[in-house]
């Protein structure tokens, strides 16, 4: 079953490329169908309430590779297929203009398939591997439209993320030396066993540099803004939706949490880099008005956000990091497809230049309103409800300053989308955008669909459901990995 | 071993040179001076496979990276810059400082611990019934990795000609 | 221990290449120097005094006991593979960006700002 | 056996190719054929035989090495590498479990014959498959940088070799 995730986007990848320059139908159908039946099966797994295991070529954990889906993993498993289905629909219109379609989308099933093996392998060498793939499918899907900008932010995304996994692999090397074996639960059993202060410290520093660099925490996040600001929109709206999250904190927070081991200095730590990349984030975004730089930098204060949760260590906190992770998939996403939507009918990104487009384009409008409020924490929408979690949980363990902070970030996002919304889309309708038209329906299909999860998903936090989504991924990271 | 320490220290003047050189192709062919170091290397530590795939994979980045420096291109930034260069040499220090460190608590060189590997060793051959236990590791134990490289060389191979292709929208005025 | 940390300078030569140099060749030569290092720390570590090769030549004197370590010399496999494909990715991505902005200068390639 | 072109490298170059490319040819088979029983690989046979290619390309020029390859079969054969080794997993579904070596009995140590060529079940036909992808896979990188040319962009870049 969980080999599927797998087989079945790589399959349709080579399908592609053999099939695809012949008709463009095959690359379009296996781009949006592939997706679609592991949506549906990743979220028959997550009601499913199990631990599946499953070992490739038959060989038990030390000796080869195994898959193991437990509630961490299965979470995020279905958030990033659903994302994904969401992008590869609205890719099918998006990326009419373009050669070169059926390389696109085996390119975009491979970026899924590696995503999709890196959350459900059991080995630290492979999840490793799999980042790169994932890695090197989207220095490429970044540069997809040969723009100068695109090229030169593709480069210097494809230089840090690599020597980011270079440190990651040094790190590797060290575990192996000392450990002896790349199992995930046979490493975390022979550290408990035989601890070491001195050369785990290091580890985790070359750890957090690393999957850092991949998940964009601030000190470390140079590429982000370029690469989600000129690639293509679908593109940016996976980058930011799954990508940094499936290959940067989930792999972070796996290692870290059920590898090493969390401790009170650790989780110091990644409060403290979530509290920088929070404030830094919100403040650079401050000054943006280029509409998808500007969202790339909120990407950068939302994992704050996320960091600031899980690395609190209670149970509420935790809680609140993954609701918020799933939320923030899904608006920021939805924002990306806005923008993209915005920059396919009048060719800007320029917030100076726009006004006034909800009138001409509806469905746009009202899906980025409620995603703007989603993010900026208005009650009723999902955004409100993972903040409202994180803040609560500052309070009840005590750090009142961290929960201020969380209420300021919150207020200056705020501020930063009601300017969007202001200059895009309402205000005055400029002379030069009189004959706009509404994008084509199928991108308007993905809006809507992820515009009603933004709505409805304050409802994932009632119990009946809650024991289901969430507290078998938190159960996962304060009690670690059972295979 | 005395011949690998010797062998490292070619290979960092190598590189130094490479990184130091105001010349590109000079640079570029200093870096296949420490990959050649490299195979040799692997050659001294009992691992042909690897000295034979790193010496054909030097081959194969020389030629491409000659391709690139090809185009002739004068720019060569000699400047000094005191404040960046002393940043990144004190990181450096901090580094080398932390990892010599660790180092001092992983097995010393030329006694690995072994656990895992063992067991293949044992049981590989009557396993697998391959000789080569690279091999077999590679391709019956660990073959999801396998699986991972193959896709690598396609994602590579695929990305080089969508990067490269010269006709990028489908109608010409529409940009 | 020597080898370790000659390893390690090694390492840091490519780190100190990458954050210093400005031509993309360069920084993609850094990157190289970088991937060589983290192969040879790994071979280092799996290395026996006085082992073998990990290759059986008969059935009759199977010796696993003085073979050196076969998992690092797969995952250098595995990793030599991925070196070559970013280098090559970042090789066409630096030709292409010398045919939009006419040169290798990572300060004239600064289009994006902010 | 290849007729002179026009352009390429001089003739001392292409009469030494002639010959050569053939050994190298040879050399990567063995390596693939032979890549679960002595050292070497389906990896560095697969660069070995794309090697043996790119020589002819630079030895003659890319219009003889078209002649023999076209640039669609190095396609198709990227692809059919890349899923016949897919399918060799999937085949392994029906015996137990994915990539397993479907030629094993339980209970019987060493898959056919130790030390002889047909032995160890899939893995031969796992080398084939990657080496079919890693050839022409790096092929096709080279080809792509060989007949990109830079240009099209401004007229004071747009510098040929």
């Amino acid at each position: 079953m969980l080999t599927l995730f797998i087989i079945l986007p790589l399959c349709g990848a080579f399908i592609i490329f053999l099939a695809g320059k012949y008709s463009k139908h095959i690359s379009y159908f296996m781009g949006w169908f592939i997706p679609a039946i592991l949506s549906i099966l990743s979220i028959k797994l997550l009601l499913a309430k199990e631990v599946f295991t499953y070992n490739i070529g038959g060989w038990a954990p030390p000796l080869g590779i195994t898959l193991v889906g437990d509630g961490l993993s299965l979470l995020f498993l279905a958030v990033v297929n659903v994302v994904v289905l969401m992008a590869a629909i609205y890719s099918i219109p998006y990326i009419e203009k373009y050669t070169s379609k059926w390389i696109y989308f085996a390119l975009f099933l491979v970026m899924h398939a590696s995503m999709n093996a890196a959350l459900l392998t059991g080995d630290i060498f492979n999840l490793f591997v799999w980042i790169e793939i994932g890695g090197i499918a989207s220095y490429i899907l970044v540069s997809y439209v040969v723009e100068p900008e695109q090229l030169e932010a593709s480069f210097k995304y494809a230089v840090l993320s690599s020597v980011g996994l270079l440190m990651v692999l040094l790190g590797i090397g060290l575990l192996y030396a000392y450990a002896s074996t790349l199992n995930m639960a046979d490493i975390a059993r022979v550290l408990s066993a035989k601890p070491n202060p001195k050369l785990i410290n290091f580890i985790v520093v070359l750890f957090i540099v690393g999957f850092g660099t991949k998940a964009a925490i601030v000190p470390f996040h140079a590429w982000l803004p370029d690469a989600h600001s000129s690639a293509p929109s679908p593109i940016s709206a996976l980058l930011s939706g799954v990508l940094i999250k499936s290959l940067g904190v989930y792999a972070l927070i796996r290692v870290l949490f059920n590898v090493i081991g969390m401790n009170a200095q650790l989780k110091e730590v990644i409060i403290v880099l979530g509290c920088i990349s929070m404030v830094v984030g919100v403040l650079l975004a401050f000054y943006q008005w280029d509409f998808k730089r500007l969202l790339a930098y909120h990407s950068i204060s939302q994992i704050g956000y996320i960091l600031l949760g899980i690395g609190l260590g209670t149970p509420l906190g935790i809680l609140g990091g993954l609701f918020h992770l799933v939320n923030h998939s899904v608006f920021k996403s939805l924002l990306f497809l806005n923008a993209g939507a915005v920059e396919y009918s009048t060719g800007t990104r320029d917030l100076k230049q726009l006004g006034g487009l909800s009138g001409k384009m509806p469905i746009t409008g009202s899906t980025s309103l409620i995603a703007s409020m989603s993010i900026a924490g208005i009650p009723p929408f999902n955004g409100f409800w993972s903040k409202f979690i994180i803040i609560f949980a500052c309070i009840q363990a005590g750090k009142f300053w961290l929960g201020f902070i969380a209420v300021v970030v919150s207020l200056l996002t705020l501020s930063s989308f009601l300017k969007v919304q202001k200059y895009a889309f309402f205000g005055e309708l400029k002379e030069q955008w009189k004959e706009l038209k509404e994008v084509p329906w199928l991108m308007c299909l993905s809006m809507i669909i992820l515009s009603l999860m933004c709505i409805g998903f304050g409802l994932l936090l009632v119990p009946a459901i809650r024991s289901f989504v969430f507290d078998p991924a938190v159960s996962v990271l304060l009690n670690g990995i059972k295979i | 071993m005395i011949q690998i320490q010797v062998l490292l220290v070619f290979m960092i003047i190598a590189a130094a040179i490479a990184i130091g050189t105001s010349d590109l192709l000079g640079a570029v062919v200093s870096i296949g001076a420490v990959g050649l170091g490299l195979a040799i290397v692997f050659l001294l530590l009992q691992s042909p496979d690897l000295a034979i795939l790193q010496l054909v994979v030097e081959i194969l980045s020389l030629v491409i990276l000659i391709r690139a420096v090809g185009i002739k291109d004068t720019v060569n930034v000699r400047e000094r810059r005191f404040i960046a260069t002393s940043i990144s040499v004190i990181l450096m220090g901090l580094f080398l400082v932390f990892a010599s460190l660790a180092i001092l608590e992983i097995p010393k060189f030329g006694n690995p611990a072994m656990k895992l590997s063992f067991l293949y060793l044992k049981d590989g051959f009557r396993q697998t019934g391959v000789p080569n236990i690279v091999s077999a590791i590679m391709l019956d134990y660990r073959s999801f990795d396998m699986l991972a490289q193959i896709v690598i060389a396609f994602t590579a191979a695929i990305g080089v000609v969508v990067i490269a292709r010269k006709k990028i929208y489908v109608n010409k005025d529409k940009k | 221990m020597t080898e370790y940390f000659l390893c390690l300078v090694l390492f840091c030569l490519g780190l100190y290449a990458i954050l210093i140099k400005r031509n993309l060749i360069k920084i993609i030569i850094g990157l190289a120097i970088m991937e060589y290092a983290v192969n040879l720390f790994f071979i280092l570590i799996g290395y026996k005094n006085s082992g073998t090769v990990p290759i059986f030549s008969s059935l009759k004197e199977p010796r696993p006991e003085i073979m050196v370590d076969p998992v690092v010399q797969t995952i250098i496999l595995t990793n030599v593979v991925i070196g070559l494909a970013i280098t090559f990715v970042l090789v066409l991505i630096a030709m292409r960006i010398y045919e939009k902005y006419g040169t290798y200068d990572i300060r004239k390639v600064n289009r994006l700002k902010g | 056996m290849i007729k002179k072109p026009a352009q390429g490298m001089t003739l001392i170059v292409k009469t030494i190719t002639r010959y050569t490319v053939v050994l190298i040819l040879m050399f990567g088979m063995y390596f693939i054929m032979n890549g679960h029983l002595v050292h070497g690989g389906c990896f560095a046979g697969g660069i070995i035989v794309a090697l043996s290619i790119i020589h002819i390309m630079l030895a003659f020029g890319k219009d003889v090495a078209f002649k023999r390859i076209t640039e669609r079969a190095i396609k198709l054969c990227i692809g059919l590498g890349a899923f016949s080794f897919l399918l060799l997993g999937i085949i392994g579904f029906t015996k137990g479990a994915f990539l397993y070596n479907f030629f094993r009995k339980p209970g019987v140590d060493y898959i056919g014959q130790p030390f002889s060529l047909f032995s160890s079940g899939i893995m031969p036909l796992m080398n084939l498959a990657i080496s079919l992808t890693v050839a022409s896979g790096f092929c096709a990188i080279f080809l792509a940088l060989i007949v990109y040319k830079p240009g099209g962009g401004d007229k004071n870049t747009g510098r040929k070799l």
